[in-house]
């Protein structure tokens, strides 16, 4: 475990490398990513098994008092500033191992590895193959210290990694306006957050006088800190986590983030990246769970990004745009399930919905490789053309959905099953509502384009090769084969809730009557889709009609991009004008040029007397002496 | 034999800060009675000094002894004894140490990058070593007499060299003439050193009226530990200082000499301008007016904060709206100032060695930037952000270093901005919660104007017009790789310029 | 009965008309004429403070006649040089007005 | 008597000053200097100082006068009958009022003539003589030096510069 920190420096050299050396080797750029990544695995598959077998008895580990957890923590010295030893800041290198950092890093680790192997068909043909590769290990490393490190200012310094990354992947064919205008609003955005996420950095400084997280719990755990303080700082904090993970009002860039190539959405922006977010509110479940208020509103942002995104989904007609918004949707209810007490279940969906997410959205890459056309009303009957692709995409879909046996359900049921333990009757309802509409979307993105009749000609349909299939497969199985260890299997060392847990281990157990109505739910908005999509019931295209107004609300994302617009465009930026019109208006014009321009004016006003004529000089001076002798007599008379 | 080279070293060793400063200036002035040479033989010339001088300012730098710390490499001459007390001294402090390398690393860059002067090169060339001895001098006195002369020294060659070399812009609803530009900075800077001028000459009177006639510092700090320095006194003089010295920091309300200067300025200049003019001024705040006059900083830093924070947030919004590159970076400049005022306001340890490391961490990024919109300029003839689009398409390597710089600008971790304003935040977030959080507000501005400069002249489709120009040429590339590369390295590993720093901070301290 | 004051009186008028002269009129000639007047005045007022300026009608301090010496030296002097650039201003000029002598207006 | 021949004399002299500065015609101006310095030694006699009032006359009427009148010659011109009083005149005059006022106001007020002895000594050519070449020896010497740089002066500037155009 102690070489942990090696994954993200591996990926940070191979970096290096190729953002040096690969134009040269273009078309091999692929190797030193993907060679640090396979590194990274192994270390990490060697670390896990390390924590697994161990009996907790190793160097540097210890069981939190606070997370009840088992962690490891190595760290060396980065910096100090201040006087040393009186009035200074000190900072550390250091990476913890514990379950959570394991899961999330694994989920990265293992969803990269697979991306970037679907990559190397994706992208082939793209100009900037190396540069595409460069970043993508840029991310990783950064992911990866994201997920191990064992301070805040390690975590913030990895979380505006991340977003670099983001941001360039986002931006990668730049050339399209629209890329680059998705790029700019989805590093403004999550910036916007992280400005809250900095502040409770340092407000954490202040009452701890460390960065260090197990310090913050310690003494947050002790009940030294006020409980005023610990609602700013999780609230703080969880600005940051709204950003980075798109809750509302914050979503706004990751629909547009599709302007990036789709691998890239399969991995950050549908699989590791935005769960950091939900990853930084579960590293800091110890202050959170100190604030009731909090919490609750931690639920309430999840509800509403979780209900409002999946209407927007279920219109949509943008395949990557309503995953996109399933994505918003399923993050949501993860830090849903977080605000109403259900840690392991919100870890067990993440990981879930990564996988599931991924393999749809490299679905999606699959559609997009073959007919380069995403918009689904012009799809339809794909299942001929794209057979592998419809069976494994599916799968995700059917995974998030809530279909039993896959992932998806036992992360949802858990997540349901808290909910409905820990918050009223509302916040019960309102998830049935998402069960329904998650399971209503999902149909409808697997009817639309894959069955019916084709709407298009699709003989120019491009091949899949198997190095873009391959890492689908293995996903595919990941998804169907995963859900199981929430369950205690015999053999294995422990089930997910023994071995992720907040407090102390709980084993996962189905409750039969959730499981039955969530089941029926879904089932029921399964008939729903068929009824609407398949057979095409005139009384929902009456419907239609009818509600057109919401629909048409509902179409334009709540009006809230068009919103947040017209705040920069009328507000911001002609405030901004005016300020520079005041800097330059008042502040220069006339703060700075007008002493100047008095002076001159002055100074040429008295300088006519300079006529050059002698006799008026000495009229001057003989009027200065009359003066100087009339001060004189003053003087004496007095 | 062996111990007389060894005498000799350790000679030349102790005088190392008094070569730094000496050799541009003698260069300056052999160049002045050299026979007429070709512009390009003198920027030879004027290379060869400046690697030299960056030669020794590594040298100091490394050899800066953080376990003893207090004055190094100290170097007196008494000039003039008879009750008044002048002399020539020079000392290394950790402050200044890092400051020195900082010049010495943005001179070199600014002497390789004007190999294309061809107008009155000799002249050119002469004043910029000497700009660049002066930045020296003032880095390294240890007297505020000669601080002063160094500090007009500096001053001086910029605005000729701004008025002759510089470029006249016409902006549509207003022009800036690079005769404007070079009088509005000689004039502001001047009246702010008027004021500095009076503290220095309020505080020799101060000693001489106490019997103790001196301008050397540590003789100064002495004299003030000893409360020789009344309240009211540090009160008014500390804010002369305050002000003179902050007008050259580029202090609200009286920073629209710094982007006007930049507009104006030939790249090598705004180099040196951005890059080490303007700390001049916080550096004397930090190192002679907290030392000096502790009481009288602790009366106006909650002043000093304000205002700096204004410096900040006002500096990033008007830089929002701004349509020219450079003036895009001469506001970012204010507002980057701001926080090396505001860190030095918070007059404590973290906060002040934040302020240094911001001083060195803008002045490098700034000099990369300023390399960066030079070239472009050079090449595009503009540098209107609605004219200039796509460029990244023709000119990759400037473009992907202008993102780095940029990207240091903002923040971005990893970079040497970060860990620089982080420490500020660190500092200000003692003093106080909503100028933490306006401060944090104003990096998160940063991002915004960065994000928009990259969107509109970067990346995005290209122009025609623009589709065939080349990419930076060698020297572009040296200077801008090597700039960047300091960025990095300060960024991943700060402990490189904290250990020195904190040093220095540490004897600030103990003045307070 | 003649007293120093009247000397002085003489001397002040006449020192204002020289001033009037050196003042009002154009031509350079005519103003160092007046110039001479004035240094007449001051001349009178020098001998006539040394006239009376006498213990018991010895004298015992001839400052007053020394510097009347002086100032006619002088006077001398000035005279010759002034009208020595009056001429070249002259040929340079073809006039003595000291209205068209404004090159030291800016 | 001494009160009478001061009266003429200084009579003449303020006529003769007042004619210089008001003449309009230059060598009438000349002519009025003339006399009125000649009237200055006058003065000098009644203050019995007959030294210096033949230096005036030597000097002054003989050569300063003579030279003025040279010059006159050299530069004349149609314009001289024209030459007139400037604009500034009316101020000319209310200043040479004031000074004259001041002036006279300040020797009534300042106490330093009230001590004086109200009678006339003569001074004797002969102390006069020994005083000016012992204790004044070196400002006589540096006046015959001025005297000498004012000669070449002149000579340099008023010379014609054939060499030079």
């Amino acid at each position: 475990m102690q070489y942990f920190w090696l994954i993200p420096v591996i990926s940070f050299i191979a970096f290096i490398i190729t953002s040096l050396i690969g134009n040269k080797i273009l078309k091999q750029a692929w190797i030193f990513p993907m060679l640090a990544i396979v590194l990274g695995l192994g270390i990490y598959c060697f670390g896990l098994t390390e924590y697994l077998q161990s009996r907790f008895d190793l160097e540097h580990c210890f069981r939190s008092s606070v997370t009840g957890m088992v962690g490891c923590n190595y760290s060396v010295e980065w910096f100090t500033a201040g006087v040393r030893g009186a009035d200074s800041v000190n900072s550390f290198l250091g990476f913890t191992v514990d379950p959570l950092s394991l899961s999330v890093a694994g989920l990265a680790i293992f969803v990269a590895l697979m991306v970037q192997i679907y990559s190397i068909g994706y992208m082939k043909d793209d100009p900037r193959f190396a540069w595409y590769y460069s970043v993508q290990a840029l991310f990783i490393s950064s992911m990866i210290l994201l997920a191990l490190s064992d301070n805040f200012l390690l975590l913030y310094v990895a979380w505006e990694l991340v977003g670099l990354c983001s941001y360039l992947l986002i931006g990668f064919w730049y050339e399209k306006p629209e890329a680059k205008e998705a790029a700019k609003k989805a590093f403004t955005v999550t910036r916007l957050g992280d400005v809250g996420l900095l502040i409770g950095i340092l407000l954490i400084w202040i009452e701890v006088g460390s960065f260090n997280m197990s310090d913050l719990f310690t003494q947050v755990g002790s009940g030294e800190i006020a409980s005023w303080t610990i609602f700013s700082i999780s609230g703080l904090l969880f600005l940051g986590a709204m950003g980075k993970s798109a809750q509302f009002p914050f979503h706004v860039w990751l629909p547009d983030a599709m302007e990036g190539p789709t691998p890239v959405s399969a991995l950050i922006h549908a699989a590791t990246m935005v769960a950091a977010g939900v990853y930084l509110v579960a590293r800091a479940y110890p202050l959170f769970v100190q604030s009731e208020a909090m919490m609750i509103i931690v639920s309430c942002v999840g509800l509403i990004t979780a209900i409002g995104a999946a209407l927007i989904c279920c219109v949509s007609v943008d395949l990557k745009r309503a995953l996109a918004y399933s994505t918003i949707s399923h993050l949501g209810l993860m830090m849903l399930s977080l605000g109403a007490f259900g840690y392991t279940a919100a870890i067990l969906h993440l990981l879930a919905h990564g996988f599931s997410k991924a393999l749809l959205f490299l679905g999606s890459g699959n559609i997009m490789h073959s007919i380069d056309d995403l918009n689904i009303n012009r799809m339809g009957g794909l299942k001929s053309v794209l057979p592998a692709t419809t069976i494994l995409f599916c799968i995700g879909a059917l995974s998030l959905a809530g279909i039993p046996l896959l992932s998806g359900f036992w992360s949802k049921d858990e997540v349901i099953v808290s909910i409905v333990h820990n918050r009223n009757i509302v916040f019960a309802i309102s998830s049935m509502v998402l069960v329904f509409l998650s399971g209503f979307y999902m149909i409808r993105l697997i009817i639309v384009p894959f069955f019916g009749s084709p709407n298009r000609d699709y003989s120019h349909a491009h091949k899949l090769p198997f190095v873009m299939l391959a890492p689908m497969g293995v996903l595919a199985v990941v998804v169907v084969l995963f859900g199981w260890i929430a369950l205690y299997m015999p053999g294995a060392p422990a089930s997910f809730g023994t071995f992720l847990f907040y407090s102390h281990p709980k084993n996962f157990h189905l409750e039969p009557d959730i499981a039955i109505i969530t089941l029926v739910i879904t089932l029921l908005s399964f008939g729903f889709g068929y009824l609407i999509y398949v057979k095409r019931f005139s009384i929902f295209q009456n419907m239609r009609i009818k509600a057109r107004l919401i629909i048409e609300i509902v179409e334009n994302k709540y009006y809230i991009d068009e919103l947040y617009q017209i705040l920069v465009d009328k507000l911001v930026l002609p405030a901004a004008g005016l300020v520079a019109l005041f800097d330059r208006i008042l502040v220069n014009d006339v703060g700075i040029n007008g002493p100047g321009y008095v002076t001159r004016t002055v100074g040429s006003i008295i300088r006519h007397h300079i006529t050059g004529r002698i006799y008026v000089y000495l009229a001057l001076m003989t009027t200065g002496m009359i003066v100087l002798g009339i001060i004189w007599l003053g003087i004496v008379i007095l | 034999m062996v111990g007389d080279s060894d005498s000799l070293m350790n000679e030349l060793y102790n005088i190392m800060a008094f070569v730094l400063i000496a050799l541009p200036l003698m260069a300056a002035l052999v160049f002045m009675v050299l026979p007429n040479l070709t512009s390009k033989s003198y920027w030879l010339l004027s290379s060869i000094i400046s690697v030299i001088t960056f030669g020794i300012s590594v040298f100091l730098f490394m050899s800066y002894d953080t376990l003893t710390g207090g004055t190094q490499f100290s170097f007196t001459v008494p000039w003039l004894d008879q009750g008044i007390n002048i002399s020539f001294g020079l000392g290394l402090t950790g402050i200044s140490a890092s400051m020195v390398l900082l010049n010495g690393i943005v001179l070199l860059g600014a002497c390789l990058i004007s190999g294309d002067i061809e107008k009155r090169g000799r002249d050119f060339y002469v004043l910029l070593l000497t700009l660049g001895g002066g930045v020296f001098g003032v880095f390294l006195s240890s007297d505020l007499f000669f601080f002063f002369l160094f500090y007009e020294l500096a001053v001086l060659p910029m605005y000729l060299l701004i008025a002759v070399w510089g470029s006249s812009t016409d902006f549509g609803s207003f022009t800036r003439s690079k005769e404007y530009g070079a009088m509005k900075l000689m004039m502001v800077l001047v009246a702010a050193s008027v004021l500095i001028w009076v503290g220095i000459i309020a505080i020799f009177v101060e000693t001489y009226l106490h019997g103790t006639p001196t301008f050397a510092f540590e003789e100064l700090r002495r004299l003030s530990e000893n409360g020789l320095f009344s309240v009211e006194f540090q009160n008014w003089v500390f804010l002369c200082f305050m002000i003179g010295f902050g007008v050259l920091s580029g202090l609200w309300p009286f920073h629209t000499w710094s982007p006007d200067g930049h507009v104006a300025a030939p790249t090598g200049v705004s180099m040196l301008h951005a890059g080490v003019l303007m700390k001049l001024g916080a550096f004397g705040i930090i190192q002679i007016g907290i030392v000096i006059l502790p009481l009288g900083a602790q009366t106006w830093m909650p002043l000093l904060m304000v205002l700096g924070i204004v410096n900040v947030i006002y500096g990033a919004v008007s830089a929002m709206s701004q349509t020219d590159l450079k003036y895009i970076i001469g506001y970012s400049s204010v507002s980057h100032m701001g926080y090396v005022l505001i860190g030095a306001a918070t007059l404590n340890s973290i906060g002040i060695s934040g302020a240094v490391l911001q001083m060195f961490s803008h002045g490098i990024m700034t000099a990369l930037m300023f390399v960066l919109v030079g070239a472009i300029y050079h090449r595009a003839h503009t540098r209107d952000i609605y004219v200039l689009n796509g460029l990244i398409k023709t000119m990759p390597h400037i473009c992907v270093l202008f993102i780095i710089a940029g990207f240091a600008s903002l923040g971005l971790p990893g970079l040497s901005g970060f860990i620089a304003e982080f420490l500020i935040f660190l500092g200000v977030i003692k003093i106080s919660f909503w100028i933490a959080a306006l401060a944090v507000l104003g990096a998160a501005l940063t991002a915004v104007y960065i994000l928009r400069l990259i969107a509109r002249t970067i990346v995005g489709p290209v122009d025609s017009s623009l589709s065939d120009l080349p990419d930076a040429n060698i020297y572009e590339k040296i200077v801008s790789v090597a700039l960047a590369s300091v960025l990095v390295a300060v960024g991943v590993w700060p402990a490189l310029l904290l250990d020195s720093i904190n040093v220095g901070v540490a004897t600030i301290m103990s003045a307070l | 009965m003649l007293e120093l004051i009247h000397f002085n009186i003489l001397s002040v008028l006449l020192f204002s008309v020289g001033l009037y002269g050196v003042l009002a009129r154009k031509s350079a000639i005519l103003i160092i004429m007046a110039i001479e007047l004035m240094l007449n005045a001051v001349n009178i007022n020098f001998i006539a403070a040394a006239a009376f300026n006498h213990g018991n009608g010895l004298f015992t301090n001839f400052d007053g006649h020394i510097l009347t010496i002086f100032i006619i030296t002088i006077a001398a002097a000035e005279v010759g040089l002034a009208l020595a650039l009056i001429l070249r201003i002259f040929r340079n000029k073809a006039t003595v007005n000291v209205d068209s002598f404004d090159i030291m207006k800016l | 008597m001494h009160l009478i021949l001061f009266s003429i004399i200084s009579t003449v002299l303020l006529v003769c000053a007042v004619g210089v500065v008001i003449s309009r015609n230059i060598v009438h101006s000349a002519l009025f200097l003339l006399f009125a310095l000649i009237s200055v030694a006058g003065i000098y006699l009644v203050l019995l100082t007959e030294f210096l009032a033949i230096v005036q006359l030597l000097i002054y009427g003989g050569a300063i006068v003579i030279v003025i009148l040279f010059a006159l010659m050299l530069t004349r011109n149609e314009e001289y009958p024209r030459i007139q009083n400037n604009k500034l005149w009316p101020i000319a005059g209310v200043l040479a009022v004031l000074v004259c006022i001041t002036m006279s106001v300040s020797y009534f007020q300042s106490g330093a003539i009230q001590n004086v002895p109200n009678t006339i000594a003569p001074a004797g050519v002969k102390s006069l003589g020994s005083s000016l070449f012992t204790t004044w020896a070196i400002p006589f010497e540096l006046a015959s030096l001025v005297l000498l740089v004012a000669l070449i002066g002149a000579i340099v500037i008023a010379r014609s510069d054939k060499d030079g155009n």
